[in-house]
């Protein structure tokens, strides 16, 4: 995909005019921001249909292929899901997300090793006195295959290596309730879910915050993709426009518990190469 | 112990051409699936007198009364000519719903509709396309004096049919069959729910109906046949074994099977 | 005729004709018609979604087979559950939706018949005023509800009480039981009602105590009906999904015991759906689920047939 | 006596069990109403929700769930009385009807899910017509269908067959019979199915996640015109329902109060059907009543 | 229209010391909550006879019947004496189940258990303890001997006791209750849903168990009252007008409205 970087940050003042129907679909972690983000936008431009819907990234990428809808949200890169002509897309990085291991609080855990963090998910360390941890048996919470944060994090952790097999859960709240009431539980999640009721872990001693996300420090990040086919109209080149503005990317994004893609010090791509801006 | 009649040895009257007939039957069958329920039944029904069908339990008294007016459509098949102003009304293209007008039906439980005492009435009036206002109250005053109920309810016409008693609710059924003015009248054991007070009223509306209509009546009760009857015939197990004028049947029994049937030592 | 009648003006003229009055049609016969244009319009459309839900289903749910040319048995008896990676056992789903279902259904039938008796034979009074307004309730509380009380009760309790993490089939089962426990209740009553009294009168006044007449008359010739009952209550647990999903943990692997976290067929089709591709293997084989859920909807409607059919003849041989 | 002792015996047994069901039920209600009605207030019954964290009010939820149950009512309402007067007065006894029949058992006993997976890929994904309230109704009518249909079915057989015989013999076509004279009479048992479904497709959420949507707009309550974008009864908006929203704020809710959310709505909606019980009950008497009693 | 009848005048017949009784009730009062249909009803029924109760329908012959082994427990409220080797049976202290036993009750539809024929006559004595399959066998076959059935299904035991006739279901139903060797046998219009030859089997049957039974029988066919039984209770309106030697009664009725009711012009 072509990455496409907007360089205008004002949102255009032409747009009394603006009209039409913008429909954007997909992942549930983007969601809420897109959301957010439609609503002040529709309170601008009265005339434009704006509608968010949820559905899941394969949702969002698989409508906006077939022309369903005009913006498709994704967790993850198209070219990492089977199924899709990712040349046919253009890709649209709205933000971008932290991720990093959370832990029942009982379990005596603050700080892992990337490999042990592997060997965790892997399933070859089964109890977390192996790892400094209390005698107690390691509950593994998975998300469910083809989520987003599950292809991230197994990305940036596991590196090809196959998960154990374990429960799966298909949404951040489930985790977030369960690790924190589960005796033993490991997980992972978005930095906005991070509660004090679970313990996030740091890695190798970096702990998880914005600022080792955008130094790529921390490795375990992705982005929040908007995925559009052929041209966009009109509507939707604004409002694609209006989500890399100012207004959106330094507080809306911030608020809700994204990092900017403008503060991003790194880019990475489809196959995870990271290289410095 | 019980005798073995012969369905060979029967009476069945005709009537000479001078005798204007409401309605006749010729080699009526009816099947029930597999079940031979009538056999070839030849009655002829004089104009304004009142017939009694009588028998047992299950000799097929309801069955050839309620092929009359095609209400076994669906149910059961029914084989033979049924004649009525000389067409034979049991031939698939005749319009039933044109039938049942002609010849109306009153069932053996009071049946009104779950609705007023007057919409009982009007309701299918109505439906056949009759809707001047002051037309329909005539029928419906025409109709339930006819059935000797007005007195009772000309008060309460808006009242629910329901909160009838099972006298009054036979004589609705009665009023609102006679509203639609037919030919003839069909009753199958229309007491037989009854008190006998209710009995008596709706024996006196039937022999001051006959005046108008002709009446067919199925009847388990005996009395009540050689009371309002002119004519009477005997079922027997699907077959008509007799059928005499009333004095006849019930004085003078012409075979066996009757005979026994009215001594009262059947079987 | 010297009767006024008072049928249609086209008809007036002609009277005097019976044979063409009696043969005409009337408003009474294009009202058939339009009643059965409506009623069969309708019945048609009903036919219609059944047909095209069964075709889409079958169509989307074999695609895994034609297609993708996964081979049935390992579909059907493998155990490895990775539709990313290509692996598509579905075993683990399968195992888990029966161990629930039955697991619900045995837990279910006693109460449910034991309190059936208790409405139509012990205390019908009780019954029609107090149970039965429970039962209707009980039916009406929404499935999200239950799963939301599973998750917040059960689950913990669960926990406590066998430890783990509290997710599993046990818990999926408690559940369940009681989200069939009205179904299978109401439908029990219906069929011992159905008994004639005249049964209950003739064994009673042969002097037999009313336990006897129950459970050697009442629920003798109410068992094609109470079974019957249990199959729907099965058939509601198999296809109930979202309650399920909340509760048993949902991991595809092989339940080991009544406390390791499971899946079912529902609860796998509900994760998963939203992330996969359309055309793909991972949706494909999703709907290849769904399919399995259809073809046990199905079966579990020919075994009531079944049950129907030899009661019908228990009872007329 | 022996056969005395069992006879008492399984009274004390059975006599536990209806004790343990009324128990589960009564614990049911009460936590519940307990756990969920002291966070229900007036703001949280109109709010709206934040869209990110999923805390706030229920309002458009309280909407939706409500539009598309009259909706859903208006399709499927219609099409089960046609299919409920052909089987019950039209259909032969033979192998066609059986087959109906089965059709609409196997209808019937689908999973929710699946039928809401099937209207996904018909109306969402096929016909483009996304995720909305008409699909939402559509999915929701499928699976109401085969239970309103053969609620009107028993509710009009159960109707004297004299009934029938009385109209027929009055020359009325089967037709009139059914509608004017049998219908009335069964209307209070057809309204009683009718409310208890309402409560069903009240509680779906299955068969709406992916049909209705998860998402609730804020929609302009002052706009009536169904055809404008921003109205509430535009019928091709997403549509989250309230019971979508108590899955959804249990599984993916962000707010630091989630559990006393979907504990309060949870709340509402147990309100909300025991009301269509309760009305389904009054409603059924009423009509029965004013049906067969005076007038 | 309708003769008002006085419940004062009444001929009810009482037994001296030396005829030995089977029951007799006292002053039995019988209510359907507020409905009180029966009345002062005092009988007295003779051992190893048949006594019949005939009546128009719904004068409570069913009523007081089945208040004479218990069955309208819990239905009904029944007051008064109902004396039975000398124990008041009607006392809530006694063992229905116990009394039921001796004193056996058929009913008017024929009711056989969905069993085999075997099942149905060996279920009640299994519940009673009794488990010794040979003498089980041999009470099967006696009963259903005294029941005249014996013949007809001896080869056939195993078969569903529904797939025999109405007749025979209904001597199968009196066959399972003189299983039980019971001392009374009531039967309230054992013969109504039966065709005019399992009528005269079940007559002959009757006729037949008295030797050994006592046997009380309500019945709506006047025809059958005067071909069995010995004496007869005329019941109206819930009151016990006449009870006379069944001779009497159809030749000469001692009040006016038994002798309206006999001679069929009732109402
Ligand atoms: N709908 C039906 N289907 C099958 N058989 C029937 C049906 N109606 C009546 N029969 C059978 O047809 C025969 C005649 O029955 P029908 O009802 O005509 O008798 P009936 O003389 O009217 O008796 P009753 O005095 O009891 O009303 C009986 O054997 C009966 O079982
Ligand atoms: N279970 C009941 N509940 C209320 N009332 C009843 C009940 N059974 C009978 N009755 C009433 O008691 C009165 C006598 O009825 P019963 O059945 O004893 O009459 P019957 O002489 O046996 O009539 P039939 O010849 O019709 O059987 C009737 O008015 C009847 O309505
Ligand atoms: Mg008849
Ligand atoms: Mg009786």
């Amino acid at each position: 995909g072509k990455a496409t970087s907007s360089t205008s940050s004002k949102s255009s003042s032409s747009s009394e005019a603006l009209s039409g129907k913008v429909t954007a679909v997909g992942s549930t972690a983007l969601q809420p921001l897109a959301a957010k983000a439609g609503a002040n936008f529709q309170a601008k431009n009265s005339k434009v249909n704006l509608t968010v819907q949820g559905g899941g990234s394969g949702t969002g990428l698989s409508q906006v292929q077939a022309g369903a809808v005009s913006i498709g949200n994704s967790d993850i890169f198209a070219e990492e899901k089977e199924g899709i002509k990712a040349d046919k897309l253009t890709d649209h990085k709205v933000a971008v997300v932290g991720m990093a291991p959370v832990v029942n609080k009982d379990a005596g855990i603050k700080n892992l090793k990337m490999a042990q963090v592997k060997q965790i998910f892997t399933g070859k360390i089964t109890n977390w006195k192996e790892v400094g941890g209390k005698d107690q048996k390691i509950v593994i919470i998975n998300r469910a295959q083809g989520s987003g944060t599950r292809a991230t994090f197994e990305n940036a952790v596991l590196k090809g290596a196959t998960a154990v097999k374990s429960q799966e859960q298909d949404s951040n709240g489930a985790v977030q309730k369960i690790v924190a009431t589960t005796p033993g539980a490991i997980s992972y999640l978005a930095f906005s879910y991070f509660t004090n009721k679970l313990q996030a872990v740091s890695i190798d001693n970096v702990t998880p915050t914005d600022n080792n996300v955008e130094s790529n420090k921390w490795k375990i990040w992705s982005y929040e993709h908007m995925y559009t086919k052929g041209t966009p109209d009109k509507a939707v080149a604004a409002f694609l426009k209006y989500m890399d503005s100012k207004t959106v990317q330094d507080s809306l994004v911030k608020d809700m518990g994204y990092i900017s893609i403008h503060d991003m010090k790194v880019t990475k791509d489809a196959k995870g190469t990271v290289t410095q801006n | 112990m019980l005798k073995q009649y012969s369905f060979e040895e029967t009476a069945v009257q005709t009537f000479d051409e001078k005798t204007s007939l409401a309605m006749k039957t010729e080699n009526l069958q009816v099947f029930y699936g597999a079940n031979h329920a009538m056999h070839d039944a030849d009655l002829a029904f004089p104009k304004n007198q009142i017939t009694a069908l009588i028998g047992a339990s299950g000799s097929g008294k309801s069955t050839y009364l309620r092929s009359l007016n095609r209400m076994n459509d669906g149910i059961a098949t029914v084989t033979g000519k049924i004649w009525y102003h000389n067409v034979d009304i049991n031939e698939p293209t005749v319009n039933i719903y044109e039938i049942r007008r002609h010849i109306g039906m009153v069932f053996q439980r009071p049946n009104p509709f779950a609705k007023s005492i007057r919409e009982n009435i009007v309701y299918a009036l109505r439906a056949n396309g009759l809707k001047n206002k002051a037309e329909l109250e005539e029928r419906v005053e025409k109709s339930l004096r006819g059935a000797a109920l007005w007195d009772e309810v000309k008060d309460s016409l808006d009242k629910s049919a329901l909160s009838l008693s099972g006298g009054q609710q036979q004589r609705l059924c009665i009023a609102r069959s006679i509203a639609m003015e037919p030919d003839v009248l069909l009753l199958d054991e229309p007491c037989s729910a009854l008190d006998p007070i209710s009995t008596v009223k709706v024996e006196e509306t039937l022999l001051e109906l006959q005046k108008k209509y002709s009446i067919i009546i199925v009847t388990h009760n005996m009395q009540q046949a050689a009371r309002v009857s002119s004519q009477c015939a005997f079922f027997h197990l699907g077959h008509v074994m007799e059928y005499t004028p009333t004095g006849t049947m019930f004085s003078n029994p012409q075979i066996p099977v009757t005979q026994d049937y009215i001594a009262g030592s059947f079987g | 005729m010297e009767q006024t009648n008072f049928q249609l003006k086209k008809q007036k003229s002609q009277s005097n004709d019976w044979s063409a009055r009696l043969h005409h049609a009337t408003r009474a016969t294009r009202e058939d018609w339009m009643g059965k244009g409506i009623s069969y319009l309708c019945i048609g459309v009903i036919i219609l979604v059944v047909a095209s839900m069964l075709w889409f289903i079958t169509s989307k749910g074999v695609a895994t087979f034609t297609q993708n040319h996964v081979s049935l048995t390992k579909f059907l008896f493998g155990t490895n559950w990775a539709p990313d990676q290509g692996h598509i056992g579905a075993l683990p789903m399968i195992v888990g939706s029966f161990a629930v279902t039955f697991a619900a259904a045995i837990v279910a039938t006693p109460f449910a018949v034991g309190t059936a008796i208790f409405m139509t034979e012990i205390s019908p009074n009780k019954g029609r005023k107090l149970l039965q307004p429970v039962i209707e309730l009980l039916v009406g509380i929404p499935s999200v509800v239950y799963g939301f009380i599973g998750l917040a009760v059960v689950v913990p309790f669960m926990r406590h009480v066998v430890g783990g993490s509290g997710f599993g089939i046990i818990s999926a089962t408690f559940v369940l039981f009681v989200m069939v426990l009205p179904t299978i209740t109401s439908m029990t009553v219906d069929s011992l009602r159905a008994v004639p009294r005249h049964f209950k009168e003739a064994s009673l006044a042969l002097g037999a105590t009313r336990w006897q007449t129950v459970s050697r008359v009442i629920l003798r010739s109410a068992t094609p009906g109470i079974l019957t009952a249990v199959i729907f209550g099965m058939a509601r647990a198999f296809g109930e999904a979202l309650a399920v999903q909340m509760v048993i943990g949902n991991a595809a692997i092989m339940p080991k015991n009544l406390i390791s976290p499971a899946s079912t067929l529902t609860s796998q089709l509900t994760t998963g759906i939203g992330d996969t591709i359309d055309g793909t293997l991972p949706n494909n084989a999703l709907w290849s689920l769904a399919l399995i859920l259809l073809l046990m909807s199905l079966f579990f409607n020919a075994l009531v047939r079944v049950i129907a059919k030899r009661g019908q003849l228990k009872h007329e041989r | 006596m022996n056969a005395k002792r069992t006879d008492f015996l399984a009274t004390v047994v059975i006599n536990l069990i209806v004790a343990t069901v009324v128990g589960i039920l009564v614990f049911l209600l009460a936590y519940i109403l307990i756990s969920g009605l002291p966070h229900v207030s007036w703001s949280f019954l109109t709010g709206t929700t934040d869209a990110f964290s999923g805390a706030g009010g229920i309002g458009v939820q309280l909407f939706n769930s409500f539009y598309l149950l009259v909706l859903t009512m208006l399709i499927s309402v219609p099409i089960s009385l046609g299919a409920g007067i052909y089987l019950a007065e039209y259909a032969k006894d033979n192998w066609r009807t059986s087959l109906i029949r089965s059709a609409i058992e196997v209808l019937s006993s689908l999973p929710s899910v699946v039928v809401g997976l099937f209207g996904f890929l018909l109306f969402v994904v096929k016909f483009k017509i996304g995720f909305s309230v008409i699909s939402g109704a559509i999915a929701l009518t499928f699976f109401n269908l085969p239970l309103l249909t053969r609620n009107i079915e028993e509710s009009l057989s159960a109707v004297s067959r004299s009934q029938r015989e009385a109209g027929l013999s009055l020359g009325l076509s089967k037709w009139k019979t059914e509608i004017g004279i049998i219908l009335p009479v069964a209307l209070p048992g057809i309204v009683t199915g009718i409310v208890l479904s309402a409560g069903r497709v009240f509680g779906e959420a299955a068969a709406l996640i992916y049909t209705a949507g998860q998402s609730a707009p804020v929609t302009n309550f002052g706009d009536w015109n169904p055809m404008d974008p921003a109205s509430p009864l535009n019928p091709f908006r997403p549509a989250e329902t309230l019971a979508v929203h108590i899955w959804k704020v249990n599984t993916e809710g962000l707010a630091n109060n989630a559990a006393q959310l979907s504990a309060a709505a949870s709340a509402v909606l147990i309100i909300a059907v025991l009301l269509f019980n309760l009305g389904a009950r009054l409603l059924g008497n009423f009509l029965y009543r004013r049906v067969t009693a005076s007038k």
